[in-house]
């Protein structure tokens, strides 16, 4: 059996062994009898037979004691389930809003987002309350570690909560995270890790995500290439996350992964919202309306600008403008980008989901 | 039994309750088909209690009764006709059956008023209008047009099918001693009237 | 017997005599030949998902398909064939036509035409698939669940007028069958005189006829909804895909009862007829039969405990579904207490029939797992379902429609085949079935999730083991198929009845006249009637 | 196998009554839609529909002169589909 690392999760085992267990005796007992009888009773033994045509008391008893047994399994079924469904009062919010093919995870309190891969403090009970966009498909949540899966639904709220066990290392345990509703061609990618950390851990995760997400914009250095800041965040991984299931480990995007529409980047021709680094940036939190192009709300603006970059790179022509100084100005004050970190207000996961498709038309 | 000469059509005997029974057994996929239909109304009239009220408001009542009135009268003409020719009646028999048949277009074209009045406000499957309405309302007319729609084609392949009976009966393939068929096509009409008589009240009548 | 009596192969001949014939017989002969023909191009689409998933795609050439997108295509296939034209009309297509007229002593079903006809709609639902096959397959999975089934760029709609039409081919299989079993049986043929295949039939009629419209409009409205956006599934216009869930499962899961219930009529035939015994519990066994029928009509939302349904509701169904499990357990005892104190003659359909019983009991057993809530909260949608799902539909109904073609072979074609490579077969089959599917129970516990292209490398021993499995097991099967198709033709004589059963398709000959009986049968005052002392 | 009975013929009057039921049941419902009742208009306007299918059910399907099997087979049919609601319906009453 694999870890267990929650109450919950030792609750689930406990139960697949009592429903098991029980299973397993009837099993063996079929098998005995049945042994018993091809060897007891085989025609090369016996020719006489007793032409029983049935005995009510035993149909009845055999009737009743698998009733009784499958109310039991269904009692036990319930009280773990009962379990899995209560959320206790003092747990903490993640607000997971599921899409082709990743999980936007997303902290209120601490105010921060993450993508597939996301921390949790041990001894918290953690609620997570699921979604998918309201124009995507169905997608499941499914921690194997603890034992808990349940489907992210558009236009609907689900939820399913944790209480992870301290990390065997005092520190911090990883575990796998999967998507286990059938949503199409990267469903086997859309995976991701939780990684359980003790609260020293935890805070140290949490502050090092804020840093990263909230560092000010400088428009200079963002819109060259070449510069450490964009080159130290890595592209490359970013875009394997983001934009590869349909544009391609070589950008060729519709000729390449059968996703029809996805943008070619190879070439500058046909681009609806322009192809300069502004632009590229700009689609990359509206998204394209009309197709399958979606915002990605959650990249933090350095990361996004090396994605752009990243997107710009597969041309490899001159033929791309450069973005103008009052381009660049208006992008910085579009999105105030150079602003230093402020906490804001956080949104209600349905308030979110509603203005994530309102950006989208 | 051991006829052998007699060949495969030879099994072909007339059994007037296997066919009835036979018939009632297709009836009832019908009956589940439009209930299953009738599961995803109850289920959203749920959901969408006010905008269901709405959707109704922008009925038109009265065609809609005088198209229930219609159906019901085909239907009884209908029995008519079977019960002439259980009779031995055949002329009146096929009377009944044309009244029935003038019933069943005069209700398609009834329906068809209804549809295109829709059709002029906007309110239409496709249309880019309706994503403008509030979602409940939005289903509300998705239903409508899709179990209509799906009502009218059975009165279209009912009237189809009294025509065939018509014919059968006036060359003399259905009689008294073999009502089977007209039997048959006239439950399928009263199945179809049964339909309407819910999605009256559904449709309309919920204010 | 009459000797100059032809057989219902020899009244007529030529392409014409099938492809028009409404004799009940020849029909099912025609369901024969396409099921098994289907049976072969799905299994080999199951071979390829196993290749697939024999290594990890983390490693250098791990993916043979190339990732998701040709990888779900086939798994839907598989699904969608093996499913819609394999298991639903395997033995009542078959084995209903050719023998339930003939074990209640008519001489035809009721409506011979609308036979054809239902024949008909089969073909034009396989041509459908097939179709779409060549036109580039759908990648929705079997489920056809919305949002994704109304938004994939597959093209959706020959599928499912595929599946539509197979429906309709059910449902006119099924009225024939209850008409028939209630106006042509012989006269001292009493209901509860019907061998216990026939009542099996009878309960499968129902489900087809009550449940199989639910899905036929449900996949309507999917395709309504793709090309007129009617909303009733779509999030965006206040439509719930959840309802859509509903609608899917509540003829989907009684159609597992459509495939199950006609197995379990064949292993209430075969384990009275090779233990010389009559059947422990007749009239337990045949209620029981109705009681899955109506009982497993209510238990579908437990394919939904995760779908983000009511809680009350989830509780409501899992309750539900335990009682499905107390007749199947009946029939389970029924049967083992018929071989007590019998004359046990292992032939190669009993062997068959005990190798369901084990398989078929496993997967309830399982089933058992999944129906309990807090489990199931954990294994629902992993590969342990698939492990489940294929120990009752394989195990179950793959195997005794395999069981029931060499129990009544011999009644069908009049040949015999090798005894000896069946068993061999048998063999090969059941232990590659257990290393396949008892594996993927097994990952499903560990956590792998089902429709995986890929997987994280842990999983990776045990789903080589699987593949390795699947190679043994398809290699019993296609042995078995290849040696019946050579016994078809090269096989020796058959007797008129080898077995010694004592229902009526015994009396008549190998393989029985047109009209199925020369003379009149002796209608047995019970179906499994045998002396206490009986031929070794 | 064909035992044609002498079936029963109910006279045109009789019918001729059942169908100015039906329009007199169609009547009331329309004119009670127009009240205000709440809660019961759902509830009365299928119960109105009940009973209006009824009488064609009985008179114009003549299941009241038919074999009582047709009449059990009825039943069977909408108390599956009676479950089939209750049993929808129980998701979303809770959710």
């Amino acid at each position: 059996m694999i870890e267990a690392a929650s109450d919950i999760a030792r609750e689930v085992d406990y139960a697949i062994i009592v429903v098991g267990g029980i299973c397993a005796v009837f099993f063996l007992g079929i098998v005995a009898f049945m042994l018993l009888c091809i060897f007891k009773f085989h025609h090369t033994k016996t020719t006489k037979t007793k032409q029983i045509h049935g005995n009510l008391f035993l149909e009845i008893t055999w009737t009743v004691i698998p009733t009784i047994l499958v109310f039991y399994m269904f009692w036990v079924g319930w009280q773990g389930f009962n379990k899995i469904r209560t959320v206790p009062d003092d747990h903490m919010v993640i607000e997971v809003v599921a899409q082709q093919w990743l999980w936007n995870l997303k902290y209120p309190e601490e105010d921060i987002q993450v993508v597939n891969n996301f921390h949790i403090p041990a001894g918290v009970p953690v609620k997570f309350k699921l979604t998918s966009l309201l124009d995507d498909v169905l997608h499941s949540f499914y921690i194997p570690a603890f034992r808990v899966k349940e489907d992210c639904v558009p236009g609907m709220n689900t939820y399913i909560w944790v209480n992870a066990d301290m990390p065997k290392n005092g520190e911090s345990e990883t575990y796998n995270m999967f998507c286990a509703e059938f949503c199409g061609k990267d469903h086997a990618q859309m995976i991701g890790t939780v990684t359980v950390d003790s609260p020293a851990a935890y805070e140290k995760w949490v502050q090092s995500v804020k840093a990263e997400a909230n560092k000010p914009v400088d428009m200079k250095l963002a819109l060259d290439a070449t510069s450490p800041e964009v080159q130290g965040r890595d592209g490359e991984t970013l875009y394997k996350t983001y934009c590869v299931s349909c544009h391609g480990s070589t950008g060729m995007g519709q000729a390449e992964t059968m996703v029809p529409n996805a943008r070619d980047f190879t070439n500058l021709v046909g681009w609806k919202q322009g192809n300069k680094i502004n632009n590229i940036y700009e689609t990359l939190i509206t998204g394209v309306p009309g197709t399958e192009m979606r915002g990605f709300t959650s990249l933090s603006p350095w990361d996004r600008f090396a994605v752009a970059h990243k997107v710009a790179s597969f041309y490899k022509g001159s033929g791309r403008q450069k973005v103008s100084e009052a381009e660049a100005k208006a992008l910085e004050e579009k999105y105030k980008l150079s602003a230093p970190y402020e906490p804001k207000k956080t949104l209600a996961i349905d308030q979110a989901m509603d203005l994530l498709l309102k950006e989208k038309k | 039994m051991s006829e052998l000469a007699a060949a495969e059509h030879g099994h072909d005997h007339y059994d007037p309750e296997a066919n009835k029974l036979g018939f009632w057994l297709f009836l009832f996929t019908e009956l589940l088909l439009f209930g299953t239909m009738f599961i995803a109304f109850a289920m959203y009239q749920d959901m969408y209690k006010i905008e269901f009220i709405e959707g109704t408001h922008h009925q038109n009542i009265i065609l809609g009764t005088v198209n229930t009135i219609v159906l019901l009268t085909s239907s009884l003409t209908m029995a008519l006709a079977i019960q002439a020719l259980r009779r031995g009646l055949k002329t009146l028999s096929i009377a009944y059956m044309a009244f029935t048949i003038v019933c069943s277009a005069g209700f398609c074209v009834i329906k068809f008023i209804e549809w295109s009045a829709k059709y002029h406000k906007g309110i239409f499957l496709l249309n880019e209008n309706m994503d403008t309405l509030p979602k409940g309302e939005q289903v509300y007319y998705g239903l409508y047009f899709t179990m209509t729609g799906f009502h009218a084609f059975h009165v279209l392949v009912g009237a189809l099918l009294i025509i065939w009976v018509m014919v059968a009966v006036a060359k003399g393939k259905v009689h008294a001693k073999r009502l089977s068929f007209i039997d048959n096509v006239g439950l399928f009409w009263h199945l179809v009237d049964l339909v309407w008589i819910f999605l009256f009240p559904l449709f309309y009548l919920i204010r | 017997m009459n000797p100059d009596s032809k057989n219902f192969y020899e009244v007529a001949r030529g392409l014409t005599s099938w492809l028009f014939t409404t004799d009940h017989k020849r029909i099912g002969i025609l369901y024969l030949i396409c099921v098994m023909t289907f049976f072969v191009i799905a299994a080999l689409l199951g071979i390829t998902i196993r290749l697939e998933l024999f290594s990890s795609n983390s490693e250098a050439g791990g993916s043979l398909l190339g990732g998701g997108e040709i990888y779900n295509r086939i798994l839907t296939l598989h699904g969608v064939i093996m499913i819609f034209l394999f298991i639903i009309p395997a033995i009542p297509g078959v084995f209903g036509n050719f023998f339930l007229p003939i074990m209640i002593g008519a001489e035809d079903v009721s409506f011979p035409r609308i036979n054809l006809l239902s024949w008909y709609c089969y073909i034009i639902g396989a041509a459908l698939a097939l179709f779409a096959i060549l036109s580039g397959a759908i990648d929705t999975g079997w489920t056809f669940y919305v949002p994704y089934s109304a938004k994939t760029g597959a093209n959706l709609i020959l599928p499912l007028s595929a599946a539509y039409m197979l429906g309709w081919s059910s449902i006119l299989t099924g009225i024939n069958f209850i008409v028939t079993v209630h106006r042509l049986r012989a006269k001292e043929m009493k209901m509860f005189r019907m061998p216990l295949f026939v009542w099996a039939s009878y309960a499968t009629g129902w489900i087809q006829v009550i449940a199989t419209p639910v899905v036929g409009i449900t996949l309507i409205l999917l395709l309504l909804e793709r090309f007129l956006g009617i909303g009733i599934f779509d999030p965006t216009k206040g439509g719930d895909p959840i309802l859509y869930q509903h609608m899917f499962w509540i003829y989907s899961h009684p159609a597992v009862y459509v495939m199950v219930l006609p197995a379990m009529g064949v292993v209430s035939e075969i384990i009275p007829t090779f233990s010389r015994k009559t059947i422990f519990g007749y009239s337990f066994i045949a209620w029981s039969t109705m009681a899955i029928a109506a009982i497993g009509s209510l238990v579908w939302a437990h394919h939904m405990f995760t779908s983000g349904m009511a809680d009350e509701s989830r509780i409501l169904f899992s309750f539900l579904t335990f009682f499905v499990a107390v007749p199947s357990a009946v029939k389970i005892f029924n049967w083992l207490a018929t071989m007590y104190k019998g004359s046990i003659h292992l032939e190669p359909p009993m062997i068959f029939g005990l190798i369901f019983v084990l398989l078929f009991s496993i997967g309830g057993f399982t089933g058992l797992m999944n129906g309990t809530l807090s489990i199931d909260i954990h294994i629902h949608d992993t590969a342990f379902v698939v492990g489940h799902f294929h120990y009752t539909m394989f195990g179950g109904v793959g195997v005794m429609f395999f069981g029931a073609l060499l129990y009544w072979f011999p009644k069908m074609f009049g040949r015999n085949y090798n005894k000896k490579i069946i068993y061999l077969c048998g063999f090969l089959f059941f232990v590659g079935f257990n290393m396949l599917y008892g594996t993927m129970k097994w990952l499903g516990i560990q956590g792998m999730p089902r429709r995986y292209a890929d997987y994280v490398p842990e999983y990776e021993f045990w789903n080589r083991v699987a593949t390795v499995g699947s190679w043994v097991m398809v290699g019993g099967l296609f042995l078995m198929i290849f040696h019946l198709l050579y016994s078809v033709f090269k096989g020796s004589k058959a007797e008129d009845n080898p077995w010694e059963g004592t229902t009526l398709e015994w009396q008549t000959t190998s393989p029985p006249p047109l009209v199925n009986f020369n003379e009149p049968p002796q209608i047995p005052e019970k179906p499994y009637d045998y002396p206490e002392e009986v031929k070794s | 196998m064909s035992e044609d009975k002498s079936e029963h013929i109910m006279p045109v009057i009789g019918y001729v009554g059942i169908w100015l039921c039906l329009i007199f049941l169609t009547g009331v419902t329309v004119a009670v839609s127009f009240v205000d009742m709440q809660n019961l208009t759902l509830f009365t306007a299928l119960f109105v529909a009940t009973i209006k299918s009824t009488l064609v059910l009985l008179y114009f399907m003549h299941l009241r002169h038919d074999q009582p099997i047709i009449f059990y087979m009825i039943l069977a049919c909408l108390g599956s589909y009676a479950v089939f609601v209750i049993l929808t319906y129980s998701d979303y009453l809770y959710r």
